[in-house]
């Protein structure tokens, strides 16, 4: 799998240069991400979020990585269900987010959409969609209106190892390598769609193999380690940038639990033995370490860290439980935009 | 007779089509190895093995066309789609292909195939995963439309569908898998185009199927009854194509009056279609236009409120009575 | 007023708002180099260039999607399916996310857009290329749905369907298109909801859009009037969704007979739920059941005689017609 | 482009050792559809052949070297619109093809299919598909049906190069290769969808690329040499035979008429130079040097062979202007097959 272009050109030290204060909101973002979700299995539990809840956790240097680090508040991020996780690193306020959750007035989309599809218009956080690879070839359309409009913007477009076997994959690479659209295909490669594996799914176990037949640019990404995922994203987003050339990232990574709050953590297409296994490499505790070691925090500030993300998602519930449910009204109300082109 | 789920009821149909005929087989989504997305194929990857219990990547189109060609070369493909919703990629092999290749073929190739899975809202699903299809594939010539509500209906129904000649789309519904109900001990089928009337009364007649009748409808009827001092004559067509009109004319002709329950969006959807058709064959016996209760036509929200009130409710069915029954 | 033909009005309806709106484009299989399959795009790539009129692969679930994103983020497209026939393999996008979008972000994000192309039969195209497919769409809330009958109509509606902000489905005919018809000199557009009388009658209402008005209704009209020795008044809704009800009602309650001749498919359609909406709003109006025309519940056969006799014709309006008048 | 398998072991000759009355009949095949197309297109002025129809013309060395050699009468051939050829390669009786194109009930579907939809149950000859792509799939299905019955049937899927940018081209070749199902799928690379260029609209021209993303077998072969294409289609065949492994083919062809009978034979995306010099490497007068150089034929025989074929051709014309219409009652005869299941 070649790569041609620019790895940052200066490493200053593993943590590439970057400000220790960006590294601690890298660290805040991850740890946010993981406790909200934690929170929202809690509140599933207790009925208060309803139907499908595809949880990120395991995942998180992927969001933090590759939309906090890599890209700015302009370009878009689109992804599948599994949402929550990307919509708090695109820097969607977590408040309406768990509001959505509990199907509140106050939520991303007042309540219409639910845990599968966020959106957010301020934050360019183009969803939250349910269909598995649909939403690909509309990441391409993103990234059209950018190369149309004569803007810089780079769209990442996230996915599943299971959603590379659909044919709106195939569409949407081929179009965004054709017409050179700025956007960055990101397979985060959790090894299983739902129970299946991805040697039971995909032709090829190298996913990034799927890339050959669009002449892009690919690399393999270790998805447990923020500092890679975002030195290898951001290569990416600056080629597409600069050439509006698209790539194909496959970023490895595991999910702990199971598909969404209804299934099984293991069941039958997984051992409880290779989930504990892959804990060890747990993306929080991985950058935990560097930041130790690195002597940027010390087990205090990591204490602290808890504290502040815990006292976060508390107001996000407290936000969320407060808020009013949407009126019934509200049914009509965004079933057409009015028109007044006339 | 024996009790059973509604999603033993489909296994079980699904597993004696597969021991009566070897060219019978069932491929999806986490059919096999998971048993089943909503446990309906439990245990037949173990009595079966993978050579007929077929798990799948995610491609719904390129299965659905794989069904489509065995079946034309002599088989007998049961698709599963996890849920309906997802059929949507698959609309032209299943509308462009399977419905047209008998006809197109000018008989050469049939194709003899079972495409099913849950339709309808669960709850809390969103706009995406949350629609009642049936009216976008009864649309389409070519194809036989079958949307069970009893566990009796849903098993015998299956076994014909596995049998039948042509391409039938089988809509169930995840919110009654786990329904319970009676079914006939041993073999049976049921034949398409062959309504029931579920419950008799005299003063309307009150068409419904699958989920919406066996949920709502069920557990309205006695209630509205008392309430309104009417007696509702509950009819199912079973199949939605072909559809069972006499049997509701038949009943039309006694009632005077016909309420429709649907769970799909009311603009051209089956609904529409047995409001034009009894109209017109019952014309003269109708004391009232016939109404139909049908969820909002806008896409379903998540919040559970607005679902609701989206959804086919009791209100609406009261409101759809007293409508047709010019009470108020 | 200037005489020009459907593709002119259509071309011109692209070029004036291109020249208006910046973000308005066009992409499509064929619409640029080739100036359109049908040429409805003649001359636009000379004029707008390579970067506003796009051809694009074989790949319209693909180029749908695109323009999805786009509209998303501020841009106008209007994608052209060669047919709608193949829109098929692109359903998903249009009436999973298309439609949904608007609603299902509350109201963050809308997709202002234009789906176009000529839909229904041209002559001798087989099963799979002759499909009319208003009531699949028209069925699922979120979008809207125009068939323009007229030269006239068809620039103003496609021009305000381009300024629409919500996803538009534009359905035109590729039998029309060398059509002839007086439009209006400079800027006008025609609202979205608003059918017209296109002749005015008093025994019988007969309700009628695109080709099929176009090209065999006003070819039987005055035939059968004489024939029959009635007098027919004729409607276009001109936009399928939102349908113009209130037009048809009063008319109906002039003439108390309503006949729709559709080119679809008859289960669940278009035509159906006419029926269904006009008998409950007029039903004490009405001096018969509604009727209908439509082509045969079959895939269209290639035969000439085959498809003739299967798609509606003057003889099955004649037919209806004595049915909806008692005659005989 | 790696090519693993079994060229024929042993080469008499560049004629493969294949006895001279197999040549001669593949010249016949060949001369046979390049005629048949002349007359459809002559029918199709007379306004006797309606609707679409697309000519095979140029592209014969594919449907004679792949369909009537490479395979037998069990196995299947599939393919989209363009399908006269194939059809007649693969043994249907080019009297009812014509039949068809007149809307006869002789027709190979009497009259229901057309032009784009020739099907024949008894050559298994599985069509004649007209939305591109999604035969693709289907092809797919009948090696599928092959291997679980344990046939040893091969299913030849054609298709041209505009299609290899479809979703149903990606999921068909994922799931065949995924399950090892014994199909060749090939590509008739004819430079052109309609009016697009192959470089204008696949992000890879060269399209065997495309089987990288699903490990499969690919091979490139010169499609204006019958030879060539018999023996590498027959290697990808015998391969399929023995393992179930499909393949990837891509034949560089060209195509001497417009897209179909209504669309102009150059117009703007190409030029009439470039099909003149196409022309110079026609497979018909390629194969007819071959022949004289081998002393096979010389130009009597030559001769012999286009009076021979006129006056099948002849044959068709009048077996299917004699032909009845199908009644109307056809119309619902062939709607729903009567079930007896019960
Ligand atoms: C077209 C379609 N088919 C099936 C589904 C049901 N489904 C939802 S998620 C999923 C698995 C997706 O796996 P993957 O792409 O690997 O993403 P992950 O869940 O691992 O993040 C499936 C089959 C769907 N939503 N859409
Ligand atoms: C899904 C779909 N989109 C568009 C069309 C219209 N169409 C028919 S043939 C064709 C070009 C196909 O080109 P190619 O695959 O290269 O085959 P060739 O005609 O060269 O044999 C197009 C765009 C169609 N039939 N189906
Ligand atoms: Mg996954
Ligand atoms: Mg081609």
């Amino acid at each position: 799998m070649s790569t041609t272009s620019a790895a940052p050109k200066k490493q200053h030290s593993r943590l590439f240069g970057l400000p220790k204060e960006t590294l601690l909101d890298w660290y805040d973002d991850m740890l946010l991400v993981r406790r909200f979700e934690e929170k929202c299995a809690q509140l599933y539990g207790m009925g208060k979020i309803m139907g499908f809840c595809h949880l990120y956790n395991g995942q998180e240097a992927i969001s933090t990585g590759a939309v906090k680090g890599a890209i700015t508040k302009d370009d878009y991020v689109i992804t599948a269900y599994r949402d929550h996780g990307l919509a708090i690193s695109k820097g969607v306020d977590p408040k309406p987010i768990m509001a959505e959750l509990l199907g509140k007035v106050t939520g991303t989309t007042r309540g219409q959409g639910g845990s599968m599809h966020i959106f957010d218009k301020e934050t360019n956080f183009l969803g939250g969609h349910a269909i598995v690879g649909s939403h690909i070839p509309i990441a391409a359309g993103a990234a059209f209106a950018s190369k149309y409009k004569g803007e810089k913007r780079v769209c990442l477009c996230f996915m599943g190892d299971g959603a590379t076997n659909i044919g709106a994959f195939h569409e949407g690479l081929n179009l965004a390598a054709l017409w050179k659209l700025p956007v960055v295909f990101i397979i985060e490669n959790n090894r299983y769609s739902m129970g299946t594996s991805v040697r039971r799914s995909s032709a090829v176990e190298e996913l990034i193999k799927k890339g050959l037949g669009y002449d892009l640019r690919t690399e393999v990404i270790d998805g447990f380690n923020v500092l890679e995922v975002y030195t290898k994203v951001k290569a990416a987003v600056d080629h597409a940038r600069e050439t509006y050339e698209p790539s194909l990232l496959e970023i490895r990574t595991y999910r702990y639990r199971g598909h969404s709050m209804s299934d099984p953590i293991h069941g039958h297409y997984r051992t409880k033995e290779e989930v504990e296994e892959q804990k060890k490499y747990d993306p929080i505790s991985v950058f935990a370490e560097i930041l130790k070691a690195e002597k940027l925090v010390d087990e205090e500030w990591l204490d602290e860290a808890e504290k502040r993300i815990k006292a976060i998602v508390e107001e996000c519930v407290t936000f969320a439980e407060n808020s009013p449910e949407p009126p019934l009204e509200n049914l009509y109300d965004v079933y057409y935009k009015e028109s007044n082109g006339e | 007779m024996p009790t059973v789920s509604l999603r033993e009821a489909l296994n079980q149909a699904i597993d004696e089509e597969m021991a009566r005929d070897e060219r019978v087989f069932l491929m999806g989504e986490e059919v096999a190895e998971y048993n089943g997305a909503y446990k309906v194929s439990q245990g037949l990857l173990a009595k079966w093995g993978p050579r007929r219990i077929i798990d799948t990547p995610i491609a719904e189109a390129g299965f659905a066309g794989i069904g489509i060609g065995a079946a034309m070369c002599g088989l007998r493909p049961i698709v599963e789609f996890m849920t309906w919703n997802f059929s949507l990629v698959a609309y032209d092999q299943i509308a462009n292909h399977a419905a047209k290749m008998y006809s197109m073929t000018g008989g050469h190739f049939n194709v003899p195939m079972v495409f099913r899975g849950p339709g309808g809202a669960a709850h809390g699903l969103g706009a995406t995963h949350s629609q009642a299809l049936e009216s976008i594939y009864a649309h389409i010539p070519g194809l036989k439309v079958v949307m069970p509500s009893t566990c009796k209906d849903a098993k015998g129904l299956l076994k014909t569908a596995i049998r039948d000649e042509n391409p039938v789309i089988f809509i169930e519904s995840e919110v009654m898998y786990g329904d319970k109900g009676e079914i006939p001990e041993g073999e049976y089928t049921i034949p398409f185009g062959v309504g029931e009337v579920k419950k008799e009364g005299k003063d309307v007649t009150l068409v419904s199927w699958s989920k919406v009748l066996a949920h709502i409808v069920w557990k309205s009827v006695e209630k509205l009854e008392e309430e309104l001092g009417i007696s509702i004559e509950v009819i199912d067509p079973r199949t939605i194509k072909p559809m069972d009109y006499d049997l509701i004319v038949e009943s039309v002709k006694k009632t005077n009056r016909l309420l429709i329950v649907e769970e799909g969006w009311p603009f051209a959807s089956v609904g529409a279609q047995l409001s034009d058709e009894i109209t017109r064959r019952a014309f003269d016996y109708l004391d009232a236009p016939v109404e139909r209760v049908n969820q909002e036509d806008v896409p379903l929200p998540y919040a559970k409120a607005l679902e609701k009130h989206s959804l086919p409710n009791i209100d609406k069915i009261r409101t759809g009575l007293k409508k047709v029954l010019y009470i108020d």
